[in-house]
Protein backbone atom coordinates (compact mmCIF):
# COMPACT_ATOMS: atom_id res chain seq x y z
CA UNK A 1 0.00 0.00 0.00
CA UNK A 2 1.17 3.32 -0.81
CA UNK A 3 2.53 5.31 2.44
CA UNK A 4 1.33 8.41 2.02
CA UNK A 5 0.67 9.85 5.73
CA UNK A 6 3.28 10.67 7.82
CA UNK A 7 3.58 11.09 11.34
CA UNK A 8 5.92 12.68 13.47
CA UNK A 9 7.37 10.22 16.04
CA UNK A 10 9.34 11.74 19.71
CA UNK A 11 11.87 10.10 21.57
CA UNK A 12 12.58 10.99 24.81
CA UNK A 13 15.90 10.48 27.58
CA UNK A 14 17.82 6.89 26.56
CA UNK A 15 15.05 6.50 23.77
CA UNK A 16 16.63 9.64 21.75
CA UNK A 17 20.27 8.14 22.67
CA UNK A 18 19.37 4.76 21.51
CA UNK A 19 17.41 6.10 17.95
CA UNK A 20 19.99 8.70 17.70
CA UNK A 21 17.53 11.36 17.18
CA UNK A 22 14.88 12.87 19.51
CA UNK A 23 12.08 13.42 16.35
CA UNK A 24 11.70 11.18 13.58
CA UNK A 25 9.23 12.14 10.35
CA UNK A 26 7.94 8.74 9.25
CA UNK A 27 5.68 7.97 6.05
CA UNK A 28 2.74 5.30 6.88
CA UNK A 29 0.45 3.19 4.90
CA UNK A 30 -3.04 4.43 5.93
CA UNK A 31 -4.78 2.23 8.35
CA UNK A 32 -1.34 1.54 10.14
CA UNK A 33 -2.10 1.45 13.94
CA UNK A 34 0.02 2.84 16.73
CA UNK A 35 1.58 -0.84 17.52
CA UNK A 36 2.38 -1.59 13.82
CA UNK A 37 4.59 1.58 13.88
CA UNK A 38 6.26 0.72 17.19
CA UNK A 39 7.08 -3.15 15.88
CA UNK A 40 8.05 -2.00 12.38
CA UNK A 41 10.18 0.91 12.45
CA UNK A 42 11.38 1.36 16.18
CA UNK A 43 12.29 -1.66 18.28
CA UNK A 44 14.57 -3.14 16.50
CA UNK A 45 16.37 -0.20 17.75
CA UNK A 46 15.16 0.75 20.91
CA UNK A 47 15.41 -2.98 22.54
CA UNK A 48 13.01 -5.55 23.37
CA UNK A 49 11.92 -3.96 26.70
CA UNK A 50 10.02 -0.85 24.45
CA UNK A 51 7.54 -3.54 24.04
CA UNK A 52 6.37 -2.88 27.78
CA UNK A 53 7.12 1.01 27.32
CA UNK A 54 4.15 3.47 27.31
CA UNK A 55 3.14 5.58 23.86
CA UNK A 56 0.88 8.56 23.36
CA UNK A 57 -0.39 10.47 20.29
CA UNK A 58 -1.17 14.08 20.20
CA UNK A 59 -0.17 14.19 23.62
CA UNK A 60 -2.39 11.73 24.71
CA UNK A 61 -1.69 8.17 25.87
CA UNK A 62 -2.56 5.75 23.21
CA UNK A 63 -3.22 1.87 23.09
CA UNK A 64 -1.21 0.06 20.23
CA UNK A 65 -4.48 -0.87 18.34
CA UNK A 66 -5.01 2.50 17.97
CA UNK A 67 -4.84 3.74 13.47
CA UNK A 68 -2.76 6.65 13.44
CA UNK A 69 -3.62 9.96 11.04
CA UNK A 70 -1.51 12.26 8.62
CA UNK A 71 0.07 14.92 10.92
CA UNK A 72 -0.14 12.33 14.08
CA UNK A 73 2.60 13.35 16.84
CA UNK A 74 3.29 9.68 18.37
CA UNK A 75 5.70 9.98 21.37
CA UNK A 76 7.63 6.90 22.92
CA UNK A 77 7.89 6.92 26.47
CA UNK A 78 10.51 5.28 28.29
CA UNK A 79 10.14 4.42 32.14
CA UNK A 80 9.35 7.85 33.73
CA UNK A 81 12.08 8.79 36.40
CA UNK A 82 10.74 12.27 37.79
CA UNK A 83 10.85 13.94 40.96
CA UNK B 1 -6.27 28.07 42.98
CA UNK B 2 -4.38 25.02 41.27
CA UNK B 3 -1.15 25.83 39.53
CA UNK B 4 -0.06 22.57 37.23
CA UNK B 5 3.24 23.45 35.29
CA UNK B 6 6.46 22.49 34.25
CA UNK B 7 9.38 25.51 34.77
CA UNK B 8 13.25 26.00 33.97
CA UNK B 9 12.98 28.61 36.24
CA UNK B 10 13.95 28.10 39.71
CA UNK B 11 10.83 26.77 42.19
CA UNK B 12 9.30 29.78 44.47
CA UNK B 13 8.05 28.94 47.06
CA UNK B 14 7.02 32.21 48.19
CA UNK B 15 4.90 31.81 44.82
CA UNK B 16 3.31 28.68 46.06
CA UNK B 17 2.67 30.10 49.55
CA UNK B 18 0.77 33.13 48.03
CA UNK B 19 -1.08 30.34 45.48
CA UNK B 20 -2.60 28.64 48.47
CA UNK B 21 -3.24 31.29 50.85
CA UNK B 22 -6.82 30.44 52.23
CA UNK B 23 -8.62 31.70 55.31
CA UNK B 24 -10.72 28.65 55.42
CA UNK B 25 -7.29 26.71 55.31
CA UNK B 26 -5.90 25.77 58.08
CA UNK B 27 -3.28 22.89 57.15
CA UNK B 28 -1.01 23.50 54.45
CA UNK B 29 2.03 20.93 53.22
CA UNK B 30 4.61 21.53 51.36
CA UNK B 31 6.80 18.86 49.97
CA UNK B 32 10.00 19.83 47.93
CA UNK B 33 12.03 17.58 45.84
CA UNK B 34 16.10 18.28 46.36
CA UNK B 35 18.82 16.86 43.91
CA UNK B 36 20.84 14.69 45.99
CA UNK B 37 24.80 14.47 46.10
CA UNK B 38 24.74 10.58 45.20
CA UNK B 39 22.24 8.18 44.02
CA UNK B 40 22.58 4.76 45.00
CA UNK B 41 26.00 5.30 46.95
CA UNK B 42 27.82 6.64 43.95
CA UNK B 43 28.76 10.48 43.88
CA UNK B 44 26.67 12.72 41.58
CA UNK B 45 27.12 16.89 40.50
CA UNK B 46 23.66 17.13 39.28
CA UNK B 47 20.66 15.92 37.68
CA UNK B 48 19.58 17.20 33.37
CA UNK B 49 15.53 16.66 33.42
CA UNK B 50 14.23 15.54 30.03
CA UNK B 51 10.63 15.95 29.51
CA UNK B 52 7.60 15.75 26.96
CA UNK B 53 6.34 18.72 28.32
CA UNK B 54 2.45 19.10 26.77
CA UNK B 55 2.02 15.35 28.01
CA UNK B 56 3.59 16.11 31.68
CA UNK B 57 1.38 19.17 31.96
CA UNK B 58 -1.96 17.34 31.07
CA UNK B 59 -0.57 14.82 33.46
CA UNK B 60 -0.02 16.93 36.02
CA UNK B 61 -2.95 18.46 35.61
CA UNK B 62 -4.99 15.07 35.60
CA UNK B 63 -3.04 14.42 39.04
CA UNK B 64 -4.39 17.56 40.11
CA UNK B 65 -8.13 16.35 39.45
CA UNK B 66 -7.83 13.25 40.88
CA UNK B 67 -6.30 14.64 43.98
CA UNK B 68 -8.90 17.25 44.50
CA UNK B 69 -11.49 14.47 44.31
CA UNK B 70 -9.48 12.09 46.42
CA UNK B 71 -9.19 14.08 49.29
CA UNK B 72 -10.65 17.54 51.09
CA UNK B 73 -8.38 19.79 49.45
CA UNK B 74 -8.59 23.96 48.22
CA UNK B 75 -5.73 24.65 46.15
CA UNK B 76 -2.48 22.32 44.92
CA UNK B 77 0.53 23.72 43.44
CA UNK B 78 2.24 21.06 41.36
CA UNK B 79 5.68 22.43 39.83
CA UNK B 80 7.87 20.40 38.35
CA UNK B 81 11.83 22.19 37.23
CA UNK B 82 13.19 20.61 34.12
CA UNK B 83 17.03 21.38 32.47
CA UNK B 84 20.07 20.93 33.98
CA UNK B 85 19.52 21.47 38.11
CA UNK B 86 22.96 21.22 40.23
CA UNK B 87 22.74 19.38 43.80
CA UNK B 88 21.03 21.37 46.42
CA UNK B 89 18.36 22.79 43.90
CA UNK B 90 14.45 22.11 44.16
CA UNK B 91 13.69 20.27 41.02
CA UNK B 92 9.94 19.66 42.23
CA UNK B 93 7.20 21.42 44.65
CA UNK B 94 3.81 19.69 45.28
CA UNK B 95 1.84 22.41 47.79
CA UNK B 96 -1.75 21.72 49.56
CA UNK B 97 -4.03 23.67 51.41
CA UNK B 98 -7.04 21.93 53.05
CA UNK B 99 -9.38 22.65 56.10
CA UNK B 100 -7.66 20.12 57.91
CA UNK B 101 -4.10 18.33 58.17
CA UNK B 102 -4.73 14.53 57.49
CA UNK B 103 -6.09 15.44 53.53
CA UNK B 104 -2.79 18.26 53.27
CA UNK B 105 -0.70 15.32 53.90
CA UNK B 106 -2.47 12.14 52.51
CA UNK B 107 -2.80 15.00 49.22
CA UNK B 108 0.88 16.17 49.47
CA UNK B 109 2.37 12.25 49.53
CA UNK B 110 -0.07 11.12 46.88
CA UNK B 111 0.91 13.73 44.66
CA UNK B 112 4.24 13.28 44.88
CA UNK B 113 4.18 9.66 44.47
CA UNK B 114 2.00 9.95 41.14
CA UNK B 115 4.09 12.65 39.77
CA UNK B 116 6.93 10.70 39.92
CA UNK B 117 4.96 7.28 38.90
CA UNK B 118 3.24 8.53 35.69
CA UNK B 119 4.40 12.07 34.37
CA UNK B 120 6.67 11.79 31.36
CA UNK B 121 10.21 13.34 32.59
CA UNK B 122 13.47 11.35 33.18
CA UNK B 123 16.29 12.09 34.90
CA UNK B 124 20.18 11.89 33.32
CA UNK B 125 22.51 11.98 36.15
CA UNK B 126 25.94 13.81 35.78
CA UNK B 127 28.29 11.53 38.32
CA UNK B 128 31.32 12.95 39.67
CA UNK B 129 33.45 10.18 37.88
CA UNK B 130 32.16 8.68 34.73
CA UNK B 131 29.83 9.17 31.31
CA UNK B 132 26.25 10.77 32.76
CA UNK B 133 23.52 7.90 32.79
CA UNK B 134 20.04 7.61 32.65
CA UNK B 135 17.89 6.48 35.57
CA UNK B 136 16.08 3.42 34.44
CA UNK B 137 17.65 2.71 31.18
CA UNK B 138 18.52 -0.86 31.83
CA UNK B 139 21.55 -0.86 29.38
CA UNK B 140 23.50 1.51 31.34
CA UNK B 141 26.36 0.71 33.36
CA UNK B 142 26.02 2.29 36.62
CA UNK B 143 29.35 0.84 37.71
CA UNK B 144 31.57 3.28 39.60
CA UNK B 145 34.47 3.97 37.26
CA UNK C 1 20.28 21.58 61.72
CA UNK C 2 17.74 22.01 64.30
CA UNK C 3 15.46 24.76 65.48
CA UNK C 4 12.68 24.13 67.82
CA UNK C 5 11.79 27.88 69.46
CA UNK C 6 8.62 29.51 70.63
CA UNK C 7 8.08 33.19 68.12
CA UNK C 8 6.09 36.19 68.59
CA UNK C 9 7.66 37.66 65.47
CA UNK C 10 5.78 36.19 62.08
CA UNK C 11 6.84 32.41 60.75
CA UNK C 12 9.54 32.96 57.73
CA UNK C 13 9.21 29.66 56.03
CA UNK C 14 12.48 31.21 54.07
CA UNK C 15 14.85 30.50 57.33
CA UNK C 16 13.25 27.23 57.78
CA UNK C 17 14.23 26.96 54.03
CA UNK C 18 18.25 27.61 54.72
CA UNK C 19 18.31 25.73 57.91
CA UNK C 20 17.44 22.57 56.58
CA UNK C 21 19.18 22.74 53.13
CA UNK C 22 21.29 20.06 52.61
CA UNK C 23 22.85 18.72 49.55
CA UNK C 24 22.60 14.58 51.45
CA UNK C 25 18.39 15.21 51.82
CA UNK C 26 16.83 14.42 48.91
CA UNK C 27 13.32 15.69 50.43
CA UNK C 28 11.64 18.80 52.21
CA UNK C 29 8.27 18.39 53.75
CA UNK C 30 7.22 21.70 55.37
CA UNK C 31 4.03 21.83 57.71
CA UNK C 32 2.09 25.40 57.87
CA UNK C 33 -1.01 25.49 60.36
CA UNK C 34 -2.40 28.46 59.62
CA UNK C 35 -5.61 31.04 61.94
CA UNK C 36 -8.51 30.15 60.52
CA UNK C 37 -11.53 32.14 59.85
CA UNK C 38 -14.14 29.45 61.44
CA UNK C 39 -14.30 26.75 63.97
CA UNK C 40 -16.98 24.43 64.54
CA UNK C 41 -18.90 26.47 61.96
CA UNK C 42 -18.59 29.61 64.28
CA UNK C 43 -17.28 32.67 62.43
CA UNK C 44 -13.79 33.55 63.85
CA UNK C 45 -11.66 36.56 63.39
CA UNK C 46 -8.18 35.66 65.47
CA UNK C 47 -6.73 33.38 68.02
CA UNK C 48 -4.93 34.36 70.72
CA UNK C 49 -1.61 31.68 71.77
CA UNK C 50 -1.21 31.55 75.29
CA UNK C 51 2.15 29.54 76.39
CA UNK C 52 4.54 28.28 79.22
CA UNK C 53 7.40 29.56 76.84
CA UNK C 54 10.18 27.76 78.61
CA UNK C 55 8.63 24.61 79.37
CA UNK C 56 6.65 24.70 75.51
CA UNK C 57 10.44 25.22 74.10
CA UNK C 58 11.41 22.07 76.33
CA UNK C 59 9.06 20.35 75.04
CA UNK C 60 10.06 21.31 71.34
CA UNK C 61 13.39 20.66 71.62
CA UNK C 62 12.48 16.87 73.15
CA UNK C 63 9.80 16.07 70.27
CA UNK C 64 12.91 16.93 67.58
CA UNK C 65 15.05 14.36 69.71
CA UNK C 66 12.54 11.89 69.41
CA UNK C 67 11.81 12.14 65.80
CA UNK C 68 15.45 12.30 64.96
CA UNK C 69 15.30 8.74 67.18
CA UNK C 70 11.82 7.31 65.13
CA UNK C 71 13.02 8.55 61.78
CA UNK C 72 15.79 8.84 59.25
CA UNK C 73 15.76 12.69 58.91
CA UNK C 74 18.43 14.87 59.44
CA UNK C 75 17.33 18.97 60.26
CA UNK C 76 14.21 19.36 61.82
CA UNK C 77 12.24 22.98 63.00
CA UNK C 78 9.67 23.14 65.14
CA UNK C 79 8.07 26.77 65.53
CA UNK C 80 5.15 28.03 67.28
CA UNK C 81 4.02 31.71 66.82
CA UNK C 82 1.96 32.84 70.29
CA UNK C 83 0.32 36.14 70.87
CA UNK C 84 -2.74 37.52 68.84
CA UNK C 85 -2.94 35.84 65.39
CA UNK C 86 -5.52 36.92 62.78
CA UNK C 87 -7.00 34.89 60.63
CA UNK C 88 -4.79 33.53 57.52
CA UNK C 89 -1.65 33.71 59.47
CA UNK C 90 0.85 30.76 59.99
CA UNK C 91 0.77 29.93 63.63
CA UNK C 92 2.97 26.51 63.74
CA UNK C 93 5.74 25.59 61.40
CA UNK C 94 7.15 22.02 61.25
CA UNK C 95 9.99 21.75 58.77
CA UNK C 96 11.90 18.55 58.00
CA UNK C 97 14.87 17.17 55.87
CA UNK C 98 15.11 14.09 55.12
CA UNK C 99 17.45 11.18 52.52
CA UNK C 100 13.75 10.08 51.04
CA UNK C 101 10.57 11.31 50.99
CA UNK C 102 9.08 8.26 53.37
CA UNK C 103 10.61 9.63 56.50
CA UNK C 104 10.13 13.29 55.72
CA UNK C 105 6.74 12.83 55.65
CA UNK C 106 6.34 10.53 58.34
CA UNK C 107 8.31 12.99 60.63
CA UNK C 108 6.38 15.81 59.38
CA UNK C 109 3.26 14.76 60.52
CA UNK C 110 4.34 12.80 63.68
CA UNK C 111 5.66 16.43 64.43
CA UNK C 112 2.60 18.40 64.26
CA UNK C 113 0.49 15.77 66.05
CA UNK C 114 3.04 15.87 68.96
CA UNK C 115 2.61 19.45 68.88
CA UNK C 116 -0.77 19.85 69.32
CA UNK C 117 -0.74 17.03 71.76
CA UNK C 118 2.00 17.92 74.33
CA UNK C 119 3.09 21.38 73.87
CA UNK C 120 1.60 24.05 77.04
CA UNK C 121 0.28 26.09 74.31
CA UNK C 122 -3.11 27.37 74.43
CA UNK C 123 -5.79 29.07 71.83
CA UNK C 124 -8.17 31.76 72.97
CA UNK C 125 -10.33 32.19 69.51
CA UNK C 126 -12.13 35.87 69.04
CA UNK C 127 -15.00 34.96 67.95
CA UNK C 128 -16.93 37.69 65.35
CA UNK C 129 -19.60 37.38 67.76
CA UNK C 130 -19.89 37.24 71.86
CA UNK C 131 -17.02 36.84 73.78
CA UNK C 132 -13.37 35.28 73.55
CA UNK C 133 -13.15 31.89 74.62
CA UNK C 134 -11.04 29.52 74.95
CA UNK C 135 -10.41 25.98 73.27
CA UNK C 136 -10.85 23.19 75.20
CA UNK C 137 -12.74 24.75 78.38
CA UNK C 138 -15.22 22.78 79.51
CA UNK C 139 -17.16 25.60 81.39
CA UNK C 140 -17.50 27.60 78.44
CA UNK C 141 -20.47 28.80 76.37
CA UNK C 142 -19.68 27.80 72.83
CA UNK C 143 -23.10 28.93 71.58
CA UNK C 144 -23.97 31.25 68.56
CA UNK C 145 -25.22 34.71 70.17
CA UNK D 1 3.69 22.93 110.75
CA UNK D 2 4.87 26.45 110.08
CA UNK D 3 4.66 27.41 106.93
CA UNK D 4 8.35 28.95 105.91
CA UNK D 5 9.17 27.65 102.40
CA UNK D 6 7.30 29.33 99.22
CA UNK D 7 6.77 27.97 95.62
CA UNK D 8 5.60 30.70 93.03
CA UNK D 9 2.75 28.49 90.92
CA UNK D 10 2.06 30.28 87.18
CA UNK D 11 -2.06 29.49 85.59
CA UNK D 12 -2.63 29.68 81.79
CA UNK D 13 -5.05 29.80 79.87
CA UNK D 14 -8.37 29.31 80.96
CA UNK D 15 -7.13 28.24 84.76
CA UNK D 16 -5.54 31.87 84.97
CA UNK D 17 -9.25 33.17 84.30
CA UNK D 18 -10.71 30.40 87.04
CA UNK D 19 -8.43 31.91 89.69
CA UNK D 20 -8.06 35.32 88.14
CA UNK D 21 -4.64 35.65 88.34
CA UNK D 22 -1.30 34.47 86.07
CA UNK D 23 1.01 33.74 89.40
CA UNK D 24 0.46 33.41 93.21
CA UNK D 25 3.07 32.90 95.34
CA UNK D 26 1.89 30.28 97.98
CA UNK D 27 3.78 30.00 101.82
CA UNK D 28 3.95 26.17 102.18
CA UNK D 29 4.99 23.80 105.30
CA UNK D 30 7.90 21.91 104.49
CA UNK D 31 7.42 18.85 102.80
CA UNK D 32 4.48 19.59 101.37
CA UNK D 33 4.10 17.83 98.03
CA UNK D 34 2.56 18.63 94.52
CA UNK D 35 -0.27 17.06 94.94
CA UNK D 36 -1.24 18.77 98.69
CA UNK D 37 -0.30 21.99 96.69
CA UNK D 38 -2.98 21.41 94.10
CA UNK D 39 -5.66 19.62 96.47
CA UNK D 40 -5.64 22.18 99.49
CA UNK D 41 -4.90 25.06 97.77
CA UNK D 42 -6.53 25.27 94.12
CA UNK D 43 -9.08 22.31 93.07
CA UNK D 44 -11.81 24.26 94.50
CA UNK D 45 -11.97 27.23 92.16
CA UNK D 46 -9.87 25.07 89.37
CA UNK D 47 -13.13 22.85 89.08
CA UNK D 48 -12.94 18.37 89.68
CA UNK D 49 -11.60 18.41 86.26
CA UNK D 50 -8.01 19.54 86.99
CA UNK D 51 -7.91 16.41 88.82
CA UNK D 52 -6.74 14.89 85.56
CA UNK D 53 -4.63 18.26 84.60
CA UNK D 54 -0.76 18.24 83.93
CA UNK D 55 1.46 19.97 86.33
CA UNK D 56 5.27 21.08 85.94
CA UNK D 57 7.98 21.80 88.31
CA UNK D 58 10.88 23.85 87.66
CA UNK D 59 9.79 23.96 83.88
CA UNK D 60 9.66 19.79 84.16
CA UNK D 61 6.63 17.84 83.60
CA UNK D 62 6.20 16.19 87.59
CA UNK D 63 4.25 13.56 89.47
CA UNK D 64 1.95 14.83 92.08
CA UNK D 65 4.21 13.08 95.43
CA UNK D 66 6.94 15.52 94.86
CA UNK D 67 8.03 17.02 97.59
CA UNK D 68 8.15 21.00 96.68
CA UNK D 69 11.63 22.86 97.78
CA UNK D 70 11.79 26.22 98.74
CA UNK D 71 11.46 28.50 95.57
CA UNK D 72 10.37 25.71 93.33
CA UNK D 73 8.12 27.19 89.94
CA UNK D 74 5.22 25.09 89.85
CA UNK D 75 2.87 25.25 87.01
CA UNK D 76 -0.41 24.11 86.31
CA UNK D 77 -1.17 22.92 82.68
CA UNK D 78 -4.90 22.66 81.27
CA UNK D 79 -5.46 20.63 78.05
CA UNK D 80 -3.08 21.91 75.58
CA UNK D 81 -4.15 23.19 72.15
CA UNK D 82 -1.83 24.45 70.09
CA UNK D 83 -1.24 24.30 66.70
Amino acid sequence: MEKNITVTTLFFSFAADRMNARQIQVPLAPGSTLGQLIEEQFVARLGPESQNWLFSVNQEWASRDLPLQDGDEVAVIPPVSGG
Amino acid sequence: MNITRLITDPIDVNEALGAIADPECGAQVFFLGVVRNEFEGRASQGIFYDAYVSLAEKELARIATELHDAFDIRHLVLVHRIGDLPVGTASVLVAVAAGHRPDAFRAAKEGIDRIKARVPIWKREHWVKGPDTWHDDASASHDVE
